[in-house]
């Protein structure tokens, strides 16, 4: 049991804890809230992480630099090629090899869409949360599904690709491929796009349970090391592919989204805008794709030379630090994730004190979280 | 005659009462919405309109008392062992156990780290495994046909086909040496594995038989 | 009481429980067929043509599950909490009249009745609850017993407009009086509260609370295995057709028809719209918050529904012949 | 406001209702999943019907899960006796199908795996010095 202290609530007379999780249908995976509730209210809320704390930091020591790759796309199974890209661009780095162009095209164009995929989880998982009895959830589902489709057609897998590698990705996509893609992306998306923001943010009973919950700052935020949709709802810019373009962010014309009003609607809204942003972009990409070769020559028995290097990308969730240290040898001497659902989540503390119990899941919405990265 | 009989002779009304169970318990599988990991978004998915799992009547329950199925869509680490049995033992009797996924059967490829089980059997009796790092929606959909044809073939006369608790066991329980042994494999297959930390036993490019290392 | 009036009763007892049953079979498959054409799905398909033999399957397998009586539980209350809910809603039932003079009871005060047993739905709800020694069960058990006493006084006031309307309690009159325009166009303020507030009264989506599956895993029913979670669901489909029924006898003319002949197929057919409108809402709504709950059955309907009644009584006074 | 957006979702849902429905009727409709899809590990065989596999030990080296197993030919270290998958381990990464140096694995899109006995996940692809199940006939 876990000392609570004590704040009053207006009226309050005795408070009972009251556990969320780690099985419930609404906490996205294995979480454990404790709730110290005042009837309905929160007065103070503590977020237990580990159920899922598989060591992949740990595991990833003892496997050879090609084999983490497959151990990245566990982290955060939502946004799998976040990860890939990520790890990539560091053990890149680290032992200077190029990339060639068409290859970096391509991840930019399958990490776009995986923001979009891990959107539509965030939205499926909201509308869930919010008791919209899996309609929205099922409609974001259909649209996904043409995008796995899509994934498994190029990378021989739905949810775990294992498609990019040292230098490079496994796979060329063929332009027929590409090109109905785009025509998806272009024609039929934003139609159902449309659809999700009007069961979502148009509906009036969402609006009346969001708008006004959970309003922070983004000095607050900040201070919190809240980053992503989350923290740009607040009205920060703060976007690595605006700020440090990495990938082939420089040459795209997009634009960062923000809101001013720092509620759950305005996260739920950056949100969406988030996935018409992306899918803009992806036709972009496949627009202005180079051709060429999409893999470096890169030995399996990769020996980086000795240092450490941390590298910074913009997951869906926030910012994904990766830092990667070699010794020389064929294994990591140490691999660290900087995970931003770790840090969102951690301020869920700060957040949730005297808002409802049904805010709370509208709060949680709002950070999207996914165990898989927090735990590890 | 017929109603009270022994195991061995059931009667006219015991068979068809028989029938009636299996052919009930088998077509209304409720699973419970129990989500692990990366497997419970293909569950989802399942469940979602492209597979639709409400066509065979399987549809998730978020109360583990009005489940009776429960699928395993993930690794199952040493802290969450006791929710997991926690939840098996809150299902109502008769319950089945489905390890979806490679982590569910053997611990996949976390079975190497400290804190993962090496299967969901090590707690729970389970029934169907389906391979697949996650199964594909088609594999999860397959599965469930197998027990669909399992809980019609199982008979309900006589006694309990699995024990009714599973005593919920600490995590202090499990040894370390239990983790990261191939013990959980055992099928007849005797294996020769190098040991992880060690340079690999065969340096890559044999000399022989490999060629040049071409990436 | 002579054989025959015995035979009659037992007669319809029959048909009722009957009825009971074919509504929550009927009800939850097309509940699940529809809602699963919202969801752009199949629903059930492959047992039984298009998935009628689906929820006699759930029937049997529910009977034949374990009954669990969790040990916190008070073993006493947790038994009968279902029943608790399944009697008021069935004995609710037993007022409805489905043609002139066809219904086992034909009541004076057939309104009153259903009423009166629809306000011990909470109690059910609240010894539910409070029996499984849950925190969950506990929350939605309070949600439910707030919620259903709040939106039953804006109920109540809407039906009575009708009452003062129709001149009587008496179902049979109620819906005779609506041969020529029905309800819906006299007091159409009185329909928007009472359509509400029987939504609310039935746990129906956006103010199904009590069953929040997000919020608490299954609300009050969250411990309930087996049969007794079979009675819970057959309590609520039995509240949702007789909520449905109470809409259409009250405001939609009962087995009226416009240009047509009388018929109990009218009723029928208009609580199966009824009943698929709730459905419909329930595929496409989120849930409201429990603040916001509250706030519009005291702020809003409550007061809405004392200026209807009060300029339905003036109507009635000023134009008889019309009101 | 005032309900539109009410109205609007419900129109929404209704159209979809009255739509025709996404749902792939999997038994009775099977689907083939494309042709990349990495679902089952086989192996090749060539003209003969010996096995593609010449015991080099690469995708044993290659594989981070420890899924594979080779036993070689004591006399013919190019000879692989035994080939074992175990496919309840394996996360289907297809790092062994790339590595090959000799095309000998590839990857069939058969998903229907699903068993009882979790024994019958460990499948030999090689046993005896033979293949055991009807591999395609290998690339030249």
């Amino acid at each position: 049991m876990v000392n609570f202290p004590r704040k009053g609530v207006e009226g309050s007379t005795e408070t009972m804890l009251l556990n969320v999780g780690p099985q419930h249908p609404s906490t996205h995976g294995v979480l454990h809230m404790m709730c110290e509730i005042s009837g309905e209210t929160i007065v103070s809320a503590k977020p237990v992480i580990g159920y899922l704390h598989r060591g992949i930091e740990k595991l990833a020591e003892s496997r050879t630099w090609q084999q983490d790759i497959v151990l990245t796309d566990r982290l955060d199974y939502v946004a799998q090629f976040s990860n890939e890209w990520a790890y990539c661009r560091a053990v890149e780095r680290l032992a200077g090899i190029e990339v060639p162009e068409r290859a970096e095209w391509l991840r930019t164009l399958l990490v776009e869409m995986n923001r979009i995929t891990s959107h539509l989880i965030w939205y499926a998982g909201v509308t869930m949360d919010i008791g919209a009895l899996g309609t929205p959830f099922i409609y974001a589902w259909v649209a996904r599904e043409r995008i796995f489709d899509f994934y498994e057609a190029v990378t021989g897998a739905r949810v775990m690709p294992n498609w990019m590698r040292l230098g490079g990705v496994h796979t060329d996509i063929d332009s027929a491929m590409l090109k109905e893609m785009r025509d998806f992306l272009e024609r039929d998306f934003p139609v159902e796009v449309d659809e999700y923001e009007a069961l979502l943010v148009g509906n009036e009973i969402v609006q009346s349970r969001m708008k006004g919950i959970g309003v922070f700052s983004a000095e607050q935020l900040v201070e919190w090391g809240v980053t992503g949709p989350a923290l740009r709802a607040s009205g920060s810019e703060r976007d690595l592919r605006k700020d440090v373009p990495y990938g082939v962010y420089d040459r795209l014309d997009f634009r960062v989204c923000t809101d001013d009003v720092g509620d759950s609607l305005a996260r739920c809204r950056v949100r969406l805008a988030e996935i018409r942003e992306s899918a803009r972009m992806c036709v972009q990409i496949i627009d202005g794709m180079p051709g060429g070769d999409v893999r470096a020559k890169v030995s399996r028995a990769l020996k980086p030379p000795v240092g450490d290097v941390c590298v910074r990308t913009e997951s869906p969730r926030g910012e994904l630090g990766v830092l990667v240290a070699s010794d020389g040898t064929t294994k990591p001497l140490r691999f660290r994730v900087r995970s931003p659902i770790f840090y969102n989540l951690s301020a869920m503390p700060h957040m949730l004190p005297n808002h409802l119990l049904a805010d709370m899941l509208v709060i949680f919405g709002g950070i999207d979280t996914s165990m898989g990265e927090i735990d590890r | 005659m017929g109603v009270v009989d022994d195991a061995e002779q059931p009667g006219f009304i015991t068979t068809t009462l028989d029938k009636l169970l299996r052919w009930g318990r088998s077509r209304s599988m409720w699973p419970v919405n129990a989500g692990i990991a990366c497997c419970s978004l293909e569950m989802m998915t399942t469940g979602a309109a492209r597979y639709d799992f409400d066509r065979f009547g399987i549809m998730f329950r978020s109360s583990p008392r009005q489940a009776d199925v429960m699928i395993v869509p993930g690794p199952i680490t040493k802290k969450m062992a006791p929710i997991v049995q926690r939840v098996y033992n809150q299902m109502a009797e008769p319950r089945w156990v489905i390890a979806m996924g490679s982590c569910a059967i053997s611990g996949g490829t976390f079975v190497d780290s400290y804190n993962v089980l090496p299967g969901a059997e090590t707690i729970l009796p389970v029934d169907i495994y389906i391979p697949g790092c996650p199964p594909r929606p088609e594999a999860l959909l397959y599965g469930c046909l197998q027990l669909k044809k399992l809980i019609s073939e199982t008979s309900t006369i006589g006694s309990s086909r699995k024990p009714m608790y599973v005593p919920p066991v600490l995590p202090e329980e499990w040894p370390l040496e239990l983790l990261g042994e191939y013990d959980a494999l055992e099928a007849g297959a005797v294996w020769v594995q190098p040991e992880r930390d060690s340079p690999p036993v065969t340096p890559l490019g044999d000399a022989e038989s490999a060629p040049e290392d071409e990436l | 009481m002579s054989a025959a009036m015995w035979i009659h009763a037992l007669l319809w007892l029959v048909g009722l429980l009957l009825l009971i049953a074919v509504v929550t079979v009927m009800g939850v498959w097309w509940e699940r067929k529809f809602i699963g054409h919202l969801q752009r799905r199949r629903g059930p398909l492959h047992h039984g043509f298009h998935g009628l033999l689906q929820l006699p399957a759930d029937m049997v397998k529910m009977i034949s599950k374990e009954d669990i009586v969790p040990d916190s539980a008070d073993p006493w209350l947790f038994q009968i909490g279902p029943l608790m809910v399944v009697v008021p809603a069935i004995a609710a039932m037993a007022a409805l009249m489905f043609a002139p003079g066809f219904g086992l009871l034909d009541m004076n005060h057939g309104l009153f009745y259903i009423f009166a047993f629809q306000t011990l739905l909470p109690l059910g709800f609240a010894v539910i609850g409070w029996s499984c020694a849950s925190k969950f069960t506990l929350i939605g058990a309070l949600r439910a017993a707030a919620q259903l006493i709040s939106y039953e006084i804006p109920m109540l006031l809407a039906a009575l407009g009708v009452v003062v309307a129709a001149g009587s309690m008496r179902l049979t009159d109620i819906i005779n009086a609506q041969a020529g325009v029905w309800y819906i166009f006299k007091e159409p303020l009185g329909f928007a509260i009472f359509g509400i507030a029987v939504l609310a009264e039935m746990n129906r989506t956006p103010f199904d609370l009590p069953e929040a599956e997000s919020e608490l895993v299954a609300g009050y029913q969250t411990e309930y295995s087996g049969m007794k979670f079979g009675f819970v669901q057959l309590a609520e489909y039995s509240v949702l057709f007789t909520g449905s029924y109470l809409v259409s006898a009250l405001f939609l003319g009962g087995w009226n028809m416009p240009f047509l002949p009388a018929s109990p197929l009218w009723l029928l057919l208009k609580i199966v719209a009824c009943m698929t409108m709730t459905m419909w809402f329930r595929g496409t709504f989120p849930r409201l918050r429990v603040d916001s709950l509250m706030s519009l059955s005291w702020k809003w309907l409550l007061p809405i529904a004392l200026v209807n009644i009060m300029a339905v009584a003036a109507l009635a006074l000023a134009l008889p012949g019309i009101y | 406001m005032f309900g539109s957006g009410l109205l609007k979702g419900l129109g929404i849902t209704l159209r979809h209702a009255l739509g025709r429905p996404v749902t792939e009727l999997y038994p009775f409709e099977h689907k083939n999943p494309p042709a990349n899809s990495r679902t089952f590990i086989a192996m090749h065989v060539n003209e003969e019907g010996a096995p593609a596999c010449r015991a080099c030990n690469t995708c044993i080296v290659g594989c981070p899960d420890r899924v594979l197993k080779l036993v070689k030919d004591p006399d013919d270290p190019k000879r692989a006796v035994e080939f074992v998958v175990n496919s309840g381990r394996c996360t289907y990464c297809g790092l062994c199908v790339e590595n090959c140096p000799f095309d000998a694995l590839y990857f069939t899109q058969d998903y229907e795996r699903a068993t009882r006995d979790k024994g019958a996940l460990i499948y030999h692809l090689i046993e005896d010095g033979a293949c055991t199940h009807e591999g395609e006939v290998d690339r030249p």
